[in-house]
C-alpha cells in the first residue's frame, strides 16, 4: 500500500536524474565563478526525492536543510527560481511564494527542527490537513535544537517528520566520532517516538517509510524520527577539500552503490527507462537549469532590498540609515 | 470608549491584558515554562489556561531554545505566539533562535513569513534572585537587527505597550522588571488600552537636566528628580519605554532643552545600552551639550550575589550625585 | 559486591536524617526571613545520599543542580559551610575550598552536565583516577545542554554518570508534559551508553546503580546514565505554592513511600538504628546548621568583593569602576 | 631572542601560534568542529593533530554548546582548552555556555577556578558567506562581563595576541576576521611573540582626526588615512586590538591630539561596540571634542545575502567620506 506504484518511481527516478544533472551542471558554474558555494546532492537523490513524494504538496510542508533543493521539483519550478536566486547572493532567495510549502535552505544546524515542530503544532491547532517534514543531518542532529525539539514534538504529538540524512560524514567528521547511539534513529526513543532507518539509496524504502510516518502523524499519532541512510559521493561543499579524510576505498564502495545506478537498472528491466529518456530528462533539467539561471540574473537587484523587510516598516534609526545610504550612494556617483 | 481606570499593579495589568487580547484574537497561543497549571511562576498568566483551555497555554518542556524555536513555527502557522521566557537570563539557552532566527524571519524570506511574536520575559535586580535572574541584557538584543525591545515602567504603559507588543507584525521581546511587579502601581485604563511602539515619554518635564532612563530606572529617576525639584533643580525624565525602535527625537528635543543628561541602566557600563543613547546624542544635538553626558549603570562584573546587589544596581543616592556632578560639569 | 553493607547503610541513614533535619529548620529560617530562598530536599535524602556514598571523595567529582547540598555531608563540613553563606546571599557560597571537590550549585539547568563532562574528559587526559557524578532534575533533562554533553560523552567515553533525580515534577510541569519517553533513563540511547532507572527512595539501590556505573567509567567504558525515580515532598522551593497542582493523593501516596520511612523500619529491625540514635542524630545536624549559619553570618563582607574575582586582575575599566564605587560610598556616607 | 621576521598571511600566523603555545605548553587542548583531522576549514589548525595526536586535538560533535560547556569542564580539571566556533555566528548556540558559565567561572567560584579558555571564531564580513558566518557580534560580548575580547587586524598581532589569549588566565574570545585570514599579510616575528592584552595600537600617527577601528576594518582605515595624507589631511589612525579591556588611556590620548573623531565598525549601528567607544570618550575628553564623533557602521539589518554585501560592509569610500565630514563639523 505505501510503496511507489511502477509509474511513481519512474517519476522518482526522474526527478533523481534531474537532481544529480543539475547538480553537476551547478558544481561547473560554481567553477566559473557563476555562482557562489554549492552543497551537492550527490549521492542524497533517492532519500530525498523518495522522501518528497510520499508527501501531498498541497497540504504537507517541507523544510530542508541545505542539500536537498534540487531535490524538491514536486513541489514545483518555484523552487527551483528561488534556489538560483539563492546561489546568486540574491534576496529573493529566500523568498520562495505562497502557496509552495517549501522554507528555504537553513544554515543554522538543526535551527529549523524547532521551526517543523511549531509549524505542525499550529496545523493541528488550526485544524488544518498536512504534516510537516524536516530534513537535517548526521551532524545537525547533534545540535540541542534536534533534541529539545524532538523531545517537545513527543509530548505535543505533533504531526511532524523528522527526516535525518545520514550521508556518514558532517565535513570531515564521521559518523563514530558524532555519536556513540547504535544509529541515529535510536535517538527516537529519548522522544518517546517511533524511529526507523531505511537505507537511503533505495527510494522506495525511503518513500515507505515516510507514507508511514505521515500516516501516523495525519492520524494524531504524533512524529516519527527517520534516519536515511546514503554516502555523500561529493565534497561537502564546493569550499571543501574530501579527498584529506575521506578514504578512498570508502568512496569507491559508496560509488558502487550509487542511487541512480540500481534504480536505473530495475526501471530498464521493467522497459520504465531508456537512453534516449535519460538523454531527455538530462537535456530537459538542463534547459531548466539555464532558464531559472537566466530569470535569476534578470531579476533586478534593487538598492532598496538592503533596509526592506528588516522590520514590516521602518523605525526612525532605518529611515535615518536608508537616507545616509542613498546619499552615500550618490555622492560615490559623483 | 469610556475612561474608566483602576489601580492595578504591574503584574495585575500583565495579566489582565493577556487575558483580554487573547479573548480578542484566537490566533494567540501562549507557550512557557510553568505558564498554565501554575498560572506562571509570578502569576502573570493566571487564570488563562481556566479561561482558554490547554491548547492555547501551554505548559512547555524545559527548552527554551524550543519555545523560542516553535514560536517561528507557529507563526508560520498564522498563529501568534505569546511565549513566556521564565528569566531573561535563560534567553541564552534560546539566543540562536531570538537572534539567528525570529529577528531574521521577515528578512531571510523576504516578508514571506511574517514574525508577530513576543516574547515576555521578567530580569532585573532589587528582589535578591538567585544568578542569572537579574542580569539587564537589553543592550546585548539591542544589536540584533529586527527585534523590537519593548521595556514598560508603569503599569498603565505594560498594559498599553504590551497590547501594542502582541499585535505588531514584528518580533518584540517584552521585558518585565521584577521589583516592578508587586512594587509599581498606578492608574491603568479599564478598556483597551494602546501605547504605541517607539515613542518615548517624558514623564517630568523640567529645563537644567534630564535623566534619561528605562524600565524599573524610571521609577527611581522619578523619585530623584522630585526630590532635587524641591532643592530648586528642575530636572526632567524620559521614560525611553522602547530602546528598539528609539524614539530620538523625543531624545533630540528633551536633551537640546536642558543641555545637560544623565542615562541610567542598571546593565554594566560596557557596551549597556546607555552607550547608544550617548552615541544617539553624539549624533542629533552634540552642539547642545553643555557637559558631558553622565552614566549611572551596574558595575562590569555579572549580577551579583543578593549581599552585593545593592551595591551594584544604581540607586537614588548614585542618580542624584550624577546628576550633581552633571551640573557641575561646564 | 556493589551493595552497601550495614554499616555503610546506617551510615548512609545518618547522612538522609541530618539532611531531613537541617531542611526543615532552613525552611522555618527561610520563612523567619533569616536566609534567601531554598529549594527543600525532602524526598531526594535517598537518591542524593546513596549516590554519593558510592563515590571516593578523594577521587570523584560532585556537581549538584540546587537541591542536593544537604545531602552531600560524606564531602565534608565545607560543603554545608558554603551551603550556608550561598543562603545568606554571600559571595564566598560560591566558593568551596580546594580539596572538596564538589563544585557549587547551577542555578542554570543543565548546565553543569557539559562541564561534567569536560571535567571527566580532563582528568582522564590528565591520567586521574575517579569519576565525575552530576545531578540534575527531570525538568533539566529537556534543555540541549543534556543532550549535547550525553553524546559528547558517549563519543569520548568519558569517566561521567548522569544522574537524572526524577522527583516527577519540574516546578508545577509534571513528567507527562516534560517528556513521551517511557522513562528518563531511556534517553540514554540517544548517546550510545547504558542507562538505567532505579528506585531513588531505595538508597542501596541507587548505591548499587551508581557503584557499577563508576566501576564501568573508571575501567574506561564511558558514561552512564542513572535515573533515580522520586518523588517531591515539599515545595518546588519556598517561593512556591505547591498546592496549587499537586494532587493531594499523590502527595499523600508519596508520603507513604517517605524514603526515610522503610529504610528506618529496616535499620530498627536490624537494630542499626534507635529512637536515642535518632535523637542524637538530629540534635547534632542542628547544632551543626547553627553552627555553619553563625560562621556564615560572621564572614566578613568585603565592598571589594563586588569587582574582585571578575578578571585575575582589574581592566583599566574596572579600576575606574572601584574607583568610582569608594567614592559614592563615601559621599553617601558624608 | 632574535629579531628574525617572516611574511605570512594572518591564518598562517594564527597556525604557527597554536603549533609553537601546543608545544610549550602540555595542557593546552584544542576541540571544535572538523579541527582535527580537516586542520580545520580554514586550515587555521592544520597539522595539529598529526604532530599533536588526537586527544590533544579533538574533532567534536557538532554542538557548540557542548565545547564551550566542556570547556568550562577541561579548565576545572587544569587543562587549558582553545576550542574554535567555525563561525562567529554559531556562537549563538553557545551563549549559555559563553555568557552564562565561562564568562562567570571566576567570579562564581570566587577564583576557586580558574576559566583559561581560549575561544577562536571566524566573522566578518566581504567573502560572500552564506548568512550567520559573517555577523559581527562583537558589542553583544562586550556587554558580557567577565570575558576578555581580541580582534587583531595585522598576522603580526595574531601571533602576538593569540599568544598572550591562550596564556591569559581569564577566558578570551579571539576574533579572526574572515577578509583577513589570506587578504592579509605583514612580517610576524619567528619567535615568540607577545602582544599584551589592552593596548590598543596607533598605527599612524595623525593630527586632524583620528579613526578607531578594530580588525579588518583597521586596514581600511589605514587605507583611508594614507590616501587622505597626500590630499594634506593629516589622519590617525588607532587600532584597538582588544574591545576588553579598552585601552582607554589611548583613546583619550589621541582623542585629545586630534580633537576629531571616527569610529569604523562592521557591526549593526545601534548598539555596536562603536557606541560604547563614543561613550567613553564621552567620560574622558569630551571637552576635547571640536566635532561629534562620526560612526561608520553596517546597518540595522540582519549581515544580508551577497548580493548586497558591498552596500552594507563599509568600505573605503564611506569611511573617507565620514572623515570629511568630521572635519566640516564645527
Ligand atoms: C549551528 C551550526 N554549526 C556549524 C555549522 C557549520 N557547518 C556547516 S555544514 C556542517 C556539517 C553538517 O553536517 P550534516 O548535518 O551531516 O549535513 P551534511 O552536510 O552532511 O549534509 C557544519 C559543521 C553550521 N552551519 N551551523
Ligand atoms: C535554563 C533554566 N531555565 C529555567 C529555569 C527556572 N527553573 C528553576 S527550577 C526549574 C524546574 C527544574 O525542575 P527539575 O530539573 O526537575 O528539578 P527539581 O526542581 O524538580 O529538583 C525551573 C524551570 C532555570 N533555573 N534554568
Ligand atoms: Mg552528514
Ligand atoms: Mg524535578
Amino acid at each position: 500500500m505505501s510503496k511507489p506504484n511502477d509509474e511513481q518511481l519512474q517519476m522518482i527516478f526522474e526527478d533523481m536524474v534531474i537532481a544529480r544533472t543539475q547538480a553537476g551542471r551547478l558544481w561547473n558554474m560554481q567553477r566559473q565563478g557563476q555562482v557562489g558555494t554549492i552543497a551537492p546532492i550527490d549521492g542524497h537523490e533517492a532519500a530525498i526525492v523518495g522522501a518528497v513524494h510520499a508527501l501531498q504538496t498541497e497540504s504537507d510542508w517541507v523544510l530542508p536543510q541545505y542539500r536537498e533543493p534540487l531535490g524538491l521539483r514536486k513541489y514545483g519550478p518555484e523552487v527551483l527560481d528561488a534556489f538560483m536566486l539563492y546561489n546568486l547572493g540574491h534576496p529573493l532567495g529566500g523568498h520562495i511564494p505562497d502557496p509552495v510549502k517549501v522554507v528555504p535552505s537553513q544554515i543554522s544546524l538543526a535551527a529549523s527542527i524547532p521551526h517543523a515542530v511549531g509549524l505542525a503544532w499550529g496545523m493541528s491547532l488550526k485544524n488544518e490537513p498536512g504534516v510537516v517534514l524536516v530534513f537535517f543531518g548526521d551532524g545537525a542532529s547533534s545540535e540541542g535544537d534536534f533534541y529539545e525539539a524532538g523531545n517537545l514534538a513527543g509530548v505535543l504529538k505533533a504531526p511532524v517528520i523528522f527526516l535525518c540524512v545520514n550521508n556518514q560524514w558532517a565535513i570531515s567528521t564521521p559518523t563514530n566520532l558524532q555519536t556513540a547511539a547504535k544509529d541515529f534513529s535510536s535517538k527516537a526513543a529519548a522522544f518517546g517516538i517511533p524511529g526507523v532507518t531505511v537505507d537511503g539509496n533505495n527510494p522506495s524504502l525511503v518513500y515507505e517509510a515516510v507514507s508511514e510516518a505521515r500516516e501516523h502523524a495525519v492520524n494524531g499519532q504524533g512524529p516519527t524520527l527517520i534516519e536515511a541512510t546514503v554516502y555523500r559521493l561529493g565534497a561537502h561543499t564546493t569550499a571543501d577539500d574530501p579527498t584529506r579524510y575521506v578514504p578512498a576505498e570508502d568512496l569507491s564502495a559508496a560509488q558502487k552503490n550509487d542511487p541512480l545506478l540500481s534504480l536505473l537498472q530495475e526501471l530498464k528491466n521493467k522497459n520504465l527507462w531508456s537512453d534516449d529518456k535519460q538523454e531527455e530528462v538530462e537535456k530537459a533539467a538542463l534547459e531548466r537549469l539555464d532558464e531559472a539561471f537566466e530569470k535569476a540574473k534578470n531579476t533586478p537587484l534593487l538598492t532598496d532590498s538592503l533596509l526592506d523587510h528588516c522590520f514590516a516598516s521602518d523605525t526612525s534609526r532605518l529611515a535615518r540609515q536608508r537616507e545616509q545610504l542613498s546619499r552615500s550612494m550618490e555622492k560615490s556617483h559623483e | 470608549m469610556s475612561e474608566k481606570t483602576s489601580e492595578l499593579s504591574m503584574l495585575e495589568a500583565i495579566n489582565e491584558t493577556l487575558h483580554s487580547e487573547m479573548a480578542r484574537d484566537d490566533r494567540i497561543v501562549i507557550l512557557g515554562e510553568d505558564v498554565g497549571r501554575n498560572g506562571g511562576v509570578f502569576r502573570a498568566t493566571e487564570g488563562l489556561i481556566e479561561k482558554f483551555g490547554d491548547t492555547r497555554v501551554v505548559d512547555t518542556p524545559i527548552s527554551e531554545a524550543a519555545i523560542a524555536g516553535s514560536s517561528v513555527g507557529l507563526a508560520m502557522a498564522g498563529l501568534v505566539p505569546v511565549a513566556e521566557i521564565q528569566f531573561l537570563g535563560f534567553s541564552y539557552q534560546a539566543m540562536h533562535q531570538i537572534a539567528g532566527q525570529i529577528a531574521r524571519l521577515r528578512y531571510r524570506t523576504q516578508s514571506r513569513f511574517e514574525p508577530q511574536i513576543t516574547i515576555r520575559a521578567p530580569f532585573g535586580g532589587g528582589v535578591r534572585t538567585p544568578e542569572l535572574h537579574s542580569d539587564s541584557l537589553e543592550a546585548q538584543f539591542a544589536n540584533i537587527p529586527g527585534l523590537k525591545i519593548v521595556l514598560p515602567s508603569t503599569a498603565s504603559d505594560a498594559k498599553g505597550l504590551l497590547t501594542s507588543a502582541i499585535r505588531d507584525p514584528d518580533p518584540v521581546l517584552f521585558l518585565e522588571p521584577l521589583r516592578g511587579y508587586r512594587g509599581i502601581r498606578d492608574m491603568v485604563p479599564d478598556d483597551e488600552h494602546v501605547v504605541p511602539l517607539g515613542k518615548a515619554n517624558l514623564v517630568k518635564k523640567g529645563d537644567d537636566v534630564v535623566i534619561i532612563s528605562w524600565s524599573y530606572q524610571v521609577e527611581l529617576s522619578k523619585r530623584v528628580a522630585d526630590s532635587l525639584e524641591k532643592a530648586g533643580i528642575s530636572v526632567a525624565v524620559l521614560d525611553l519605554r522602547s530602546i528598539v525602535p528609539l524614539d530620538i527625537e523625543a531624545i533630540s528635543q528633551i536633551v537640546t532643552h536642558c543641555g545637560r543628561v544623565v542615562v541610567v541602566q542598571e546593565a554594566p557600563e560596557t557596551g549597556g545600552f546607555a552607550s547608544e543613547v550617548i552615541a544617539t546624542i553624539n549624533d542629533e544635538c552634540f552642539w547642545s551639550l553643555e557637559a558631558p553626558v553622565i552614566r549611572v549603570s551596574g558595575f562590569d562584573v555579572p549580577y551579583p550575589v543578593g549581599m552585593l546587589e545593592n551595591l551594584y544596581v544604581p540607586d537614588e543616592e548614585r542618580i542624584r550625585l550624577a546628576v550633581l556632578k552633571s551640573l557641575e560639569g561646564s
